[in-house]
């Protein structure tokens, strides 16, 4: 099932595939943000793949990688019981355009990776903080994040005031 | 003149402190028997099986800080739990409980008052009681509260007139309306409103459950919709007195359905104050089980049902009873 | 026994408190019961006289008086509330198209 | 969604109430808040904020060992932890590429349907507490006591077991274990039945639940629903049927599914899969196979005890584990 | 009828118009129309009352069970489905107005007055019925109310439907 | 707070305080109020293995203004701080909190930007119930604290924070 | 019709009867403080620190605890004693922080430290939390 959608892909879409990879029989493709609508489309639409559930949206921060931030698109067929992930690559401040109008799952999503990782998505009806209040400040699933808030209090410490991790 | 006086005095003291203490109980009843209804034990602690608990209760509340929200209007945030406490207090002067009895030469009806239109007296009453809960949820200025009150005043107004009509029959049948003689038309055990108005004691029963704001009618104090209803904001005493108000018109319920339905005092063997107890707290009882049993009416289905099911029954009981006392 | 008189001077004097009522207030609310006021007062009045007639044939028209009363709250209500959804006031002075 | 409905109304209505519903509200059970416009004690529109219980764990994972994760893996969904941990230990043992042995798949699968009754008994008492139907929820409790008494007895805890670990298990299961499973096989249909007899064909929860909150299969898989709100809108899917894994595929069982897709279908649905869930315990406790209960690839899963009391090497094998966490050069090395 | 009970009569007479004027003068004065509503109903309560001592508890019974038990609660209904804040009541009547109403009400008062006096001079000392002391029962009420004024009776169970359906059409936004 | 406050001093009031305290005491009601996994053990404190109510404790008050016991039953966020301290706000005197696990104690092992650690920061606790989450009978235990502490309170002396 | 009657005429006596059915069995409580559970054997509640026969505390102070402690709520301070033997000076576990997972237990490879039965430890006071060596070698003891 790989093959074929990576043949569809490349005879639609042939300038849009970055890199494809599969790892413990799990394919990745790695598309051109530009095309992620319109191949998510093609996806869910074409009755050989129909994959109507986009089981995860979500991000991952490499700090070190130039762009900075991969979007992961987990898709799965619940009539066809396949799967697939795309990813598209994004720089700090760019966008991504916005997948809801294919599945309306995405709208959550793309709001949690917005909170988190401060990805902007292009078209999405109501791009808001989800998780955290209005007013926070930052993006905390960022690397350079702090991990931790405050020491742990042992009798050595416990008089002072906890140092906040920043 | 004098003796009758006193006499009345003593009954009213003696009603009022009984009354009280059965409010008391109740709660305590309640608590212990949703607790093995749910197969649990229910206060243990305080006082042998939990015996003081409402004692601790009273007294804890009436210690507590008393908080008015910020922007109410006083004098109707104040009155509203009087005028709940009030109208659940003074139904029982015409309930009667028990037969005439002579006491040191005197004659002594075991009632208040036998008010030749009792029933009425009841109604009337009752039909008073939807202010405190109406007035406590706009005072609060508190949206559950609001929304609470509204729920309770339709709520009430509605299965009033269902609960006044299932009556007509008992009424027809006794052919009076003092409640000393619609308890001695039921002198014999068959004789009972309860098996000569099987449909009208049913309608009864539903109409005073919602009357009084019990599961499966609880919506205006609906905790997992409302918060606490038209009692939200309210704490320490004052929210007792809700409390108080509300277990009393449970009691009054059932005392009445007692007196209408089931007889009232009269019973074998037993004195008949003893017995005018044994059936109120059957009531109780019924009410505590169907708490512990149902789910709640969502609140359009709580009014099409009382307007659609319950009044269309009550009519049609009312015109049965007709025919079979023109037959 | 109290005399009739009394009983209609009460009864006088509550109507008049009625009729100032509608006179001095303007929110239309306040106004209608008023009427109630009035209505009421109007039942004592023949109440008083069926007693000292010994008809119970005023009682009849208490009885009617109310029946109309509860009709007239009903309409009467229904129509504040139209005219606040449309006006959003209670006040009589702003009730002055009779169509909108 | 909410943007079309506000449309739809021309003129805004002055009538609607907003009611801030949460974050802490009765039956909001955890904290969700809910701002509701009324109309009158109809509901025009709903916006829900989410985000008060959001506690992080994607950041505190981030510098945590792939063991240390699994305590953080039960407080993620904590009325089914095991499920959880089962889900993460699975994507990690795929990524080493390792299996667990069948004994500790096979207790794997009745540990974790175990969860799922325990699970869906909460969903029916919270449920049934929220229409009103208070005592519900305590027998729903009082049953899944017994479920905590088995997990308690297995890993030590009631209910953050962290008991299965990378390659199988913490620990074998006790003697005690198949009698208690077995007890509860004997008396939980019982207690199924008692539920059907206090709700499902009473006409007031009837009332409450039939035709509300109706949502139709495509919408469903639309919106990424999943479990048993998918199933019953009527698509027959379960993961434990499509993608088999822990050897499902060889337990036989149903996917109930619903007609309607509203609360009522799900209320059945979940009381049959508790029945299934039943069913197939009863199949794995027959069968759990001898042998050990974890898989000891060295590197990946800690040493035995004696032996790190005894061998020098395992002790620093022990090390080395605790202190930088499995050696992820395994999965190159494949 | 004994002397007590008149005595008792004239105690209650007297309290209950008392009450019942203050409280009618509350409702007309306060500004804020729920109180108006609750003064209202105490007016109506104490009117009940005066029934009861004048013979007719069946109207006594009414009068609140109707008036203030379902009138007043449509009422406060409404009050309370309108929550009207201060500055939607708008500006009250100007003080000349006010003045010119309570004269005119007083003078109205003295008409009113001066009526009754005429019209009770007008009867004259006469007997009262042996019958006006016994008790106005239900069942006096229901003989003439089933008879002699049918019509009305039924008149009133029409009038009522009437206003039951305007009601509706009234209130519901769209039917 | 209530009436206590037009008191004297004197035999009497210690008498009073005394049963006052029993009172309290005897019937604390707590808040239905529920966060995380300590939530589900503490409804099945309330429930019927471990049943609260033996200690007159059954009555959750939903509404804040009736409660007297907080439970903070689990982690609390960032977000959700303001509103357990308003909660806490809207609490009549006398009030008690109890920080039920880790999380609630301390931010237990969610060291992390999400989490305030440890509910003492925006309300004062009285009892501290360590576990994650407790067992019912830890909570009970902690509550027996409480109930101890409560005894010994005086009633004219009022809380700070 | 007659399934609507049968809801409500049939199904409400059912659950009526399954309710009173259960006022009719014996209550399940626990009376706790009175009564106890009985602990299963894996139970994780209050650590302790163990001794050796001759009375030496078994733990050396290797931080393997502290390591695997997902919620870092160990800490120790090490030092050598006159025979050159590495012991720990302080040692500490805030219990307040600890999520009882039983990771420090078998991430120790001297059997030093071990979750008890012990539950019954809330405090009014933070710092009483914090529980140092003596007192957990104290547990010990008791265990």
């Amino acid at each position: 099932m790989h093959d074929l959608i990576l043949k569809k892909l490349k005879e639609r879409f042939a300038e849009s595939i970055l890199e494809v990879a599969e790892f413990r029989k799990e394919p990745t493709i790695v598309v051109r943000k530009e095309y992620i609508i319109r191949i998510c489309r093609f996806l869910k639409d074409d009755p050989e793949f129909s994959f109507n559930f986009l089981s995860d949206l979500c991000a991952v921060d490499w700090p070190e990688r130039k762009p900075r931030f991969e979007v992961v698109y987990n898709l799965y067929s619940i009539s066809k019981n396949h799967r697939v992930r795309l990813k598209v690559r994004v720089d700090d401040g760019e966008s991504v355009p916005s997948v809801t109008s294919v599945w309306s799952t995405a709208d959550w999503h793309e709001r949690e990776a917005f909170d988190m990782f401060g990805i902007k998505f292009e078209g999405h009806p109501d791009l808001r903080r989800i998780l955290m209040s209005e007013d926070w400040e930052g993006h905390p699933l960022r690397k350079d994040f702090p991990l931790t808030k405050e020491e742990v209090m042992f009798n050595y410490n416990k008089d002072r005031p906890p140092r906040i991790m920043k | 003149m004098i003796p009758f006086i006193i006499i009345t005095l003593i009954k009213i003291l003696v009603v009022f402190v009984v009354f009280l203490l059965m409010i008391a109980y109740l709660t305590w009843l309640e608590r212990k028997l949703l607790g093995h209804f749910q197969v649990r034990l229910g206060p243990m602690r305080v006082g042998p099986h939990g015996l003081l608990q409402p004692f601790a209760d009273g007294i804890k509340l009436l210690f507590k800080e008393e908080l008015v929200p910020a922007n109410v209007n006083r004098f109707i945030y104040n009155l509203a739990p009087i005028l709940v406490f009030i109208p659940a207090l003074i139904i029982m002067a015409v309930i009667p409980f028990g037969d005439r009895i002579t006491i040191l030469g005197q004659k002594v009806d075991l009632v208040i008052s036998d008010f030749n239109m009792g029933i009425l007296y009841v109604f009337a009453i009752t039909s008073l009681g939807v202010y405190g809960l109406v007035l406590a949820g706009w005072s609060s200025n508190n949206k559950y509260s609001l929304l609470g009150g509204l729920r309770s005043s339709a709520q009430m107004i509605s299965y009033e007139v269902s609960l006044a009509l299932s009556l007509i029959g008992v009424l027809m049948i006794a052919g009076s309306l003092s409640l000393v003689e619609i308890v001695k038309a039921q002198d014999k055990f068959f004789n009972w409103f309860i098996f000569r108005q099987p449909l009208g004691f049913l309608l009864y029963l539903v109409c005073i459950i919602a009357e009084i704001n019990r599961a499966p009618f609880d919506l205006p104090e609906a905790e997992n919709e409302l918060v606490a209803g038209y009692y939200t904001e309210y704490s320490s005493m004052k929210f007792a007195m809700f409390f108080l108000g509300e277990y009393g018109s449970m009691i009054n319920a059932g005392a009445l359905a007692t007196t209408l339905f089931l007889g009232g005092w009269q019973g074998p063997f037993l004195p008949p104050v003893v017995w005018f107890l044994i059936k109120l707290c059957a009531f109780l009882f019924l009410y505590i089980w169907l708490r512990a049993t149902l789910p709640r009416f969502r609140y359009d289905q709580l009014m099409n049902f009382g307007w659609k099911v319950l009044l269309p029954l009550a009519l049609l009981n009312i015109l049965i009873t007709g025919v079979v006392i023109l037959l | 026994m109290v005399p009739l008189s009394s009983y209609l001077i009460l009864s006088a004097v509550l109507f008049t408190i009625g009729v100032l009522g509608v006179l001095v207030r303007r929110n239309i609310l306040i106004m209608f019961m008023s009427i109630e006021l009035m209505l009421n007062a109007v039942n004592l009045a023949l109440v008083a006289f069926s007693r000292e007639f010994g008809a119970v044939d005023a009682q009849v028209f208490v009885f009617l008086v109310m029946t109309v009363a509860a009709a007239e709250a009903a309409v009467g209500l229904a129509i504040i509330i139209c005219l606040f959804r449309n006006r959003k006031s209670v006040n009589v002075d702003d009730l002055n198209l009779m169509k909108w | 969604m909410n943007v079309e409905i506000l449309k739809k109304t021309e003129k805004p209505e002055t009538e609607t109430m907003i009611l801030n519903m949460g974050p802490h509200h009765p039956s909001t059970h955890g904290v969700l808040r809910v701002i509701l416009e009324l109309d009158g004690e109809t509901i025009v529109k709903a916006t829900p904020d989410i985000g008060f219980l959001h506690t992080g764990i994607e950041k505190t994972m981030e510098n945590k060992t792939y063991n240390q994760v699994i305590p953080l893996t039960d407080r993620m969904d904590y009325v089914a932890s095991l499920s959880n941990n089962l889900a993460y230990l699975l994507a990690v043992e795929k990524l080493l590429d390792i299996q667990a042995p069948p004994k500790a798949e096979f207790v794997r699968v009745i540990l974790t349907e175990l969860t799922r009754i325990a699970s869906h008994l909460w969903w029916v008492g919270t449920h049934a507490h929220d229409i009103g139907a208070m005592t519900v929820l305590l027998y729903a409790v009082r049953e899944r006591e017994k479920l905590l008494d088995i997990f308690e007895l297995v890993s030590g805890q009631r209910m953050m077991t962290s008991y299965f670990r990378i390659g199988g298990l913490a620990k074998d299961i006790p003697e005690e274990f198949e009698p208690k499973v077995r007890e509860v096989l004997k008396t939980f249909p019982d207690k199924i039945e008692d539920y059907e007899n206090l709700l499902t064909k009473n006409r007031i929860w009837l009332n409450r639940t039939v035709g509300v909150g109706t949502i139709s299969a495509e919408d469903a898989i639309d919106l990424g629903v999943s479990g048993p709100v998918l199933r019953a809108c009527g698509a027959e899917w379960d993961i434990r049927k499509s993608n088999p894994y822990s050897g499902y595929d060889e337990f036989a069982f149903d996917i109930p599914t619903g007609k309607n897709g509203d609360v009522y279908d799900r209320y059945l649905v979940r009381l049959e899969e508790m029945r299934q869930s039943l069913r197939i315990v009863n199949q794995a406790l027959d069968g759990i196979p001898e042998g050990d209960f974890v898989e000891r690839v060295p590197g990946v899963v800690l040493p035995p005890k004696e032996e790190v009391l005894s061998n020098i090497e395992a002790l620093i094998f022990q090390f080395k584990l605790v202190v930088e966490g499995l050696s992820l050069h395994r999965i190159t090395q494949r | 009828m004994t002397e007590t009970d008149e005595n008792m009569e004239y105690l209650i007479f007297s309290i209950m118009a008392i009450v019942a004027t203050v409280c009618a003068i509350l409702v007309i004065s306060h500004r804020n129309p729920v109180v108006s509503a609750l003064f209202l109903i105490a007016t109506m309560v104490s009117l009940a009352i005066l029934f009861l001592a004048l013979n007719a508890p069946f109207l006594a019974a009414i009068q609140i069970i109707v008036y203030a038990g379902a009138i007043m609660v449509l009422f406060l209904f409404v009050i309370m489905l309108l929550n009207l804040r201060k500055d939607e009541f708008g500006p009250e009547r100007r003080k000349a107005q006010r003045f010119f109403a309570v004269l005119f009400g007083f003078l109205f008062l003295i008409l009113l007055a001066t009526a009754i006096d005429v019209g009770l001079s007008s009867f004259g000392q006469r007997e009262v019925a042996a019958e006006s002391l016994s008790p106005a029962g239900v069942e006096n009420l229901a003989q003439v109310l089933f008879t002699e004024f049918l019509f009305p009776f039924e008149l009133a169970s029409v009038l009522l439907l009437i206003a039951i359906v305007g009601a509706i059409v009234m209130a519901k936004r769209k039917l | 707070m209530g009436l206590e406050e037009h008191l004297g001093d004197g035999i009497l009031f210690t008498t009073l305080e005394k049963a006052v305290n029993w009172a309290r005491k005897s019937s604390v009601w707590p808040f239905g109020f529920g966060l995380a996994c300590c939530a589900i053990e503490m409804i099945c404190t309330f429930a019927s293995r471990f049943d609260l109510a033996r200690f007159g404790m059954e009555v959750t008050r939903a509404s804040p203004r009736q409660a007297d016991l907080m439970i903070v039953s689990g982690r609390v966020s960032t977000k959700m701080a303001p509103v357990v301290r308003q909660l806490y706000e809207q609490m009549p005197e006398p009030k008690w909190v109890i920080a039920m696990g880790a999380c609630a104690s301390t931010g237990g092992v969610f060291n992390n930007y999400a989490i305030v650690q440890g509910v003492d920061k925006i309300v004062p606790v009285d009892i501290y119930v360590p576990g994650c989450p407790p067992r019912p009978e830890q909570l009970i235990e902690g509550i027996i604290k409480l109930h101890k502490k409560i005894e010994k309170e005086s009633l004219k002396k009022k809380r700070e924070l | 019709m007659f399934y609507v009657l049968k809801t409500i005429f049939w199904a409400i006596p059912r659950g009526l009867s399954v309710t009173f059915k259960y006022l009719l069995t014996k209550p399940i409580t626990v009376r706790y403080p009175e009564k106890r559970l009985v602990l299963s054997d894996r139970y994780r509640g209050l650590h302790y620190l163990t001794r050796n026969e001759d009375g030496k505390e078994k733990c050396v102070c290797c931080g393997l605890c502290a390591a695997a402690c997902p919620s870092g709520c160990i800490y120790m301070e090490p030092a050598e004693n006159e025979f050159g033997e590495r012991y720990a000076k302080v040692y500490e576990i805030n219990e307040l922080r600890c999520i009882f997972c039983g990771y420090c237990q078998e991430a120790c490879p001297k059997e030093a430290i071990f979750l008890g039965k012990e539950y019954e430890f809330s405090n009014d006071r933070r710092e009483k939390l914090i529980y140092n060596k003596e007192e957990l070698l104290k547990n010990g003891q008791q265990m």
